[in-house]
C-alpha cells in the first residue's frame, strides 16, 4: 500500500476536484444531477482509467505471452505491469494475483479447486486441499451468495458440511459462537471483510487466529474492503482473498484473487485449456506454476489495464484518506436516517467504524417503492437483498434500501438523498 | 415527478393498501393438493424476493364455467399487491374464457414499453397499471399475480368436471 | 444471419475503407507500418466496438438485473440488447446465449456441467447429463487445447474415457475413423468448425450426423468460424457451441456459449453466487432458468455491448462477403508460400476451401526465429505451438509460424508477408 | 534491421549449427539415475515447448571441484541452441565456483533489459547473446541451457566426494 498523502480524510475541495474525473457523474437522470450512491454495487470509473483501455486498443491489443512479435510483447509488457501495480495495491507479490473475471470466479475458482483435489484420480501435491464427509467449511450469516452458494455446492459435491458462524442482533459476527463453530473438523474458514448490507468491517485478526487454531484455510472476501480501506492480506495473515474491478473504479470483466504463493502451486488447476500448461498430448496435460496455472485462454487484457489505472488512482488518491473521508460520510448518512420517523437501521449504530453503506428498512413502503421514488428524484440506491437473502431472513426482511458512498460523494449528496428519504412515507400515504 | 406521479396513482396506493383477496391462509397456501375445480399457483420475483401464491376455483361445465373465487396470499412492493388486489376485483363472475383473454390483454399492455394503453372498461381499476410499461424493472411486479392466475386458472379448468 | 450486402467478395477499395475504422492499423512497429497477420490469435477493434464501450461508461454504467434506479435500467436493456444482438449473429435464440470470459471459459463451463450432473447429490433433471465410467467423450486430434484439457479433466473427474478421431496427412478428420470412434458409449463430441493451424474447415453436417446416431451431445469449437464465415447453429444442428469476442472485432474479457435452450435449462449450474439464484437459506439454493443460471456475479457489461458492437459491424459488412474475402487471401497465401523453397505448409492444399491461415515450417529455421526476423520488418505473425500440441507432434512438430488474415487484410500485407519469408533462409544461413 | 542483427549475431548463427556438447545421446537424457559427482537437468520453455536436457560432472573435492564433463540433449530455437553451446566452451575446466558466478553474471545481463553489457573477457562467444536482453520474449531461450547446468551443478557437487 502506497500512500502518497496526508493519511487525513479528503476535504470537499479534494472531492469536487475528484468529481471532476469522472465523466459520468456530469449526467442527468430524469433530467436532474445524478445522486450516484450506488457504489457498493458498482463503481463509476475516472477519465484515466477510460483511457489506459482505449490507449491498449488503439496501440498495443494483441494476444499476450503466446506472440513473438512486438506488439505481442509490449501487450504483455502492459499485462504483467498491470498484475504487479494490483500485486501492490493489496500488499501482494506479482505471482500471487491470478486475473479472474470477478470476485465471485475467484471464490468459484477455490471451490472448485478444493473439489478438484477431492474427486478422482488427484495428484499427490494436491491432496492437501481435498475436503470430504469429515470435514466441515465455514462461512457466516452475513455472507453475499457469491461467498455462500459456492461452498454450499463444494459440500454438495464433496460431502463436506457448511456450518456458519450467525450474526448478532447489533450486525455483528457472534465471535462466542464464532469459537464454537470453528474446530478441528474445520478445513476452511471463507468471510467477507465488511458486510455489503451491514457496512460492518469483521475483525480479521481475531478470526484468522481462530482458523490458525485449527489449521483451517482463511479465505477473506475482500470485495467491499479493497475499494475502501488500506487493505494489505500479508498484514492480515489471510491465505486467499478476492475483489472485483469494477467496485474499485476499475472496468466489468475482471476482478482478482490474491493466494498465499505456496497454496497456489499447490493447488489443482480449475479452468484449463490454453497458456496454463506445460506439455499436452491427447491423454494427459502438465500445468504451469501459479498464476498462469489459473489463467487458461485468452485473458481480460484492457480489463487488467485498466483495473490497474484504477489501482493507481486510488494509491494517488490515498486509501487512507478515502477510508477517512467514507468514515465521515457514513456518520452523516447514520444520523440523518436515524432522525427520520419510520427508518430501521441494519447494521453498527452510529459512532461504531463501519463502511459508507447504509441499508434500511422503511416502516410501511417496500423498499423498490422506496428506491423507484428516490430515483425520480435522480438519486440512485439499491434496492432488494442485495445478494445476502439469509442476512435479510436473520433480521425478519426481504429486501431493504441501501445507500452507498465513494471517494466521489459530497455531503450535499448526502443531504439530497436524507431529504429524499423524509419524502417516502408522505408520498405512498404511510404515517 | 410526472413519471412518478403516472407509476404511483391514487388507485394503485389505495389498492396495495386495501389488498383485495389477499386472505388466503398461511396454511393454505401451503398444500400441495386441492379439490378438482381449483387451481394454485405460486409464483417468485427473483429480482426482489417477492412471492405470491393465488388459490382460483372455477364453476360449471366446459362451455360456460365461471371463476368461482380468487384469494391469494403474498408481500412485495405496492405495484405488485395493488395489481394482485385489482385482479382480484375483476375475475369475479367472469366466465373462464374472459378471464384468460383478460390475462392476455393485460399482458399485451404491460409489455408494451408504453405504446398500449389499457382499457378501463376492460381492465377495471388495473388500467391504472398502465403507466408501469415505462418502467422495465416493475413489470414483474405488476404481472406477478396475474401469471400466478394463468396458471391456476389451466389447473381449475383441467381437472373441473 | 442479416446479410446487408451483395455475397461477393469484399473488393480492394472496401477493405481499404474498412482498414480506416480500425486505429491500430496505422501503427509503426519498429518503426515500419504494422502488417498485422495474427487475427487468428486476437483481431483488431474498430472505432465503434471501443465507441461502444466508451459511451456504456460515460453514460450507462452500473449494475445490471439488480437495481431500481434508471441508471441501472438503461444499463440492463443495453445489455440485454447486446445478447439479442449476438444471438442473432449466430443464428441463435436470445435465451441461448450465455455470457462468458471467453471461448475457453464456456468449454469449461459445459465440463464442469456434465460433472456437476455426475458427482455428489444431483437434482433428478440434471442426472440426464451425467458421465461416468461407462462413457466415452470423444474429441479429435487438432483441437486446441481449450477444447481438450477440460475435457481429460471432466475424464479424470468422473472415469468416463477420452476417445479422438484422428487427422489425416492432408490435414483433415479421418473421417472413417471418426465412423469407429463414435460409438454407442459416446456422450459427447466435441470438435472444432475450423482448426486454427491447419485452416480445415470440419464437416460439421456429418459429425452431427454421427453423433446424433448414437444419442451424444455436440459441443462446436466455433472461436475460429463464428467470426469468419456465416455462422447458424440451427442450421449447423449442434447442441452447444462456444466463441469469443477478442477473436471477432470485440474486446478482450468476454465470450459467449450457445446452447439449445431445452439443455441449458436442465443443465445443472456452474458458477454460482448472485444473480442466479431465486432462494437461497444458509442450508440451499435454488437457481434461475438460463441464460441467468450461469451468469453468477457482476458480467462483463460494457464488453458484451462492445462485442455485440463488433457482431453489428460484422453483419452490416456481410460475413458471406468476409468469408469469400478471406478464400481469395487463403489462396494468395498458400500459392504465394508454396513457391518458396524449403517451406512446409500444414493443412489442406491449394484449392480446397479453407480459412485464411496458414501455419508453415521453414526447414532448418525454427519458427520463433523466423516470426523475430519477420518482425523486424513490421509483419506480426504467431509461432509456436498455437496450443495445439498433439497436433503439432502429429506432424512431427514442436512449433510452426502461422499467419492469418483478416476482412481488414490487404493484398500487399499478404505479399510482404511472403517476400519476408522468401528472405529467412538466407538470412540464418540456411542453403 | 539494426535491431534484428544485434539479436543475432555472426557467432550466435555459427554456434546454432555447431551445437557444441549437443552429444548426449536419448538413452542417456532419459536415464533417472547417474553416477556421483554428476548432475542432470531437464528444462523446458512453455512458451514453445523447446527442451534441453544437460547432464554435467565434477572432478575433486570440496574446494578445487572443477567441472569434467558438459554434454546435452535438446532442439530449440537459433538462440537457445547458440547458448547452450556456447556455455559447453565455456564451461569447459572452470572451477564449480567459477561457472557458479558466471550463470548468476549471464543471468543479470539477461534480465538487466539491455543496460548491462556481457564481458567477453568473462563470458566468451556469451557476450554475443548480450543483445537477448532487449527481446524479453527471448530471455527464456538464452536461460534455458543455463538454468540446467545451475541445477545440474547443484546436483553434481551435492554427490560429490
Ligand atoms: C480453435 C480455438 N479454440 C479455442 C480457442 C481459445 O479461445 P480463447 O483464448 O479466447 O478462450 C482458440 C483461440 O486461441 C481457438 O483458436
Ligand atoms: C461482499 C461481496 N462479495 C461478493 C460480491 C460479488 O462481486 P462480483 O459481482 O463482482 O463478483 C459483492 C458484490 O456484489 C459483494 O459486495
Ligand atoms: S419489487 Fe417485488 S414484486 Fe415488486
Ligand atoms: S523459442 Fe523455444 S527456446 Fe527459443
Amino acid at each position: 500500500m502506497a500512500e502518497s498523502r496526508d493519511p487525513s480524510a479528503l476535504d470537499r475541495t479534494e472531492v469536487l476536484r475528484i468529481r471532476n474525473d469522472f465523466p459520468l457523474l456530469a449526467h442527468l437522470v430524469n433530467g436532474k444531477t445524478l445522486v450516484y450512491l450506488d457504489s457498493g454495487a458498482t463503481s463509476q470509473n475516472p477519465q484515466s482509467v477510460l483511457e489506459a483501455e482505449q490507449e491498449f486498443y488503439e496501440q498495443r491489443n494483441s494476444a499476450v505471452h503466446r506472440g513473438a512479435h512486438t506488439l505481442a510483447a509490449h501487450a504483455t509488457v502492459a499485462f504483467e505491469d498491470a498484475r504487479a501495480t494490483v500485486a501492490q495495491f493489496v500488499g501482494a507479490r506479482e505471482e500471487e494475483i491470478v486475473w479472474t473475471a470477478n470476485a465471485t470466479a475467484g471464490l468459484n475458482l477455490l471451490a472448485y479447486a478444493f473439489s478438484n483435489a477431492s474427486i478422482g484420480d488427484v495428484p499427490a501435491e494436491s491432496r492437501r486441499f481435498a475436503v470430504g464427509p469429515c470435514d466441515e467449511i465455514v462461512v457466516t450469516e452475513m455472507e453475499h451468495h457469491a461467498n455462500l452458494v459456492p461452498w454450499q455446492e463444494l459440500c454438495r459435491r464433496t460431502g463436506a458440511a457448511l456450518r456458519y458462524i450467525p450474526v448478532t442482533d447489533a450486525g455483528t459476527l457472534d465471535l462466542d459462537e464464532a469459537a464454537r463453530v470453528i474446530g478441528p473438523k474445520t478445513r476452511v474458514l471463507a468471510f467477507t471483510h465488511v458486510s455489503n448490507v451491514l457496512g460492518t468491517i469483521n475483525p480479521v485478526a481475531h478470526l484468522v487466529g481462530l482458523a490458525r487454531a485449527v489449521g483451517a484455510l482463511v479465505v477473506l472476501d475482500a470485495c467491499q474492503s479493497a475499494p475502501h480501506l488500506p487493505l494489505d492480506v500479508k498484514a492480515l495473515d489471510v491465505d486467499f482473498a478476492v475483489f472485483s474491478g469494477h467496485k474499485m473504479l476499475g472496468p466489468t470483466g475482471i476482478g482478482a484473487l490474491y493466494g498465499r504463493q505456496e497454496l497456489l502451486d499447490a493447488l489443482p488447476p480449475v479452468t484449463t485449456g490454453g497458456s496454463m500448461i506445460t506439455t499436452v498430448t491427447m491423454e494427459r496435460s502438465g500445468y504451469l506454476p501459479a498464476p498462469q496455472r489459473f489463467e487458461a485462454g485468452t485473458q481480460p487484457v484492457s480489463q487488467a489495464i485498466a483495473m490497474a489505472a484504477a489501482a493507481r488512482y486510488l494509491m494517488e488518491t490515498g486509501m487512507e484518506r478515502i477510508h477517512a473521508r467514507e468514515g465521515v460520510l457514513a456518520q452523516r448518512m447514520l444520523e440523518g436516517l436515524r432522525e427520520l420517523p419510520g427508518i430501521r437501521l441494519l447494521g453498527p449504530a452510529p459512532g461504531v467504524e463501519r463502511a459508507a453503506l447504509v441499508a434500511f428498512d422503511v416502516d410501511g413502503v417496500h423498499a423498490h417503492d422506496v428506491g423507484q421514488y428516490l430515483d425520480a428524484q435522480g438519486i440512485a440506491v439499491r434496492v432488494g437483498h442485495h445478494c445476502a437473502q439469509p442476512l435479510h431472513r436473520r433480521f425478519g426482511l426481504t429486501a431493504t434500501t441501501r445507500a452507498s458512498a465513494y471517494l466521489y460523494t459530497t455531503e450535499d449528496e448526502v443531504d439530497a438523498f436524507l431529504q429524499g428519504v423524509a419524502g417516502v412515507r408522505g408520498f405512498f400515504g404511510v404515517k | 415527478m410526472s413519471g412518478l406521479e403516472s407509476l404511483y396513482q391514487q388507485t394503485i396506493l389505495e389498492h396495495s393498501k386495501a389488498r383485495h383477496g389477499g386472505t388466503l391462509s398461511e396454511v393454505a397456501a401451503c398444500e400441495t393438493a386441492w379439490p378438482e375445480g381449483t387451481g394454485q399457483c405460486h409464483q417468485l420475483n427473483p429480482v426482489c424476493g417477492d412471492e405470491i401464491t393465488l388459490r382460483l376455483a372455477v364453476d360449471g361445465g366446459a362451455g360456460d364455467s365461471r371463476v368461482a373465487s380468487l384469494e391469494w396470499l403474498g408481500n412485495g412492493c405496492s405495484i405488485s399487491m395493488a395489481s394482485a388486489s385489482m385482479l382480484t376485483d375483476l375475475a369475479e363472475d367472469l366466465t373462464v374464457d374472459e378471464l384468460a383473454r383478460l390475462i392476455e390483454e393485460f399482458r399485451a399492455v404491460l409489455r408494451s414499453r408504453g405504446t398500449l394503453e389499457g382499457d378501463p372498461e376492460e381492465l377495471g381499476d388495473a388500467a391504472a397499471l398502465s403507466g408501469v410499461a415505462k418502467f422495465p424493472a416493475r413489470v414483474k411486479c405488476a404481472m406477478l399475480a396475474w401469471v400466478a392466475a394463468e396458471d391456476a386458472l389451466r389447473q381449475a379448468v383441467s381437472t373441473a368436471a
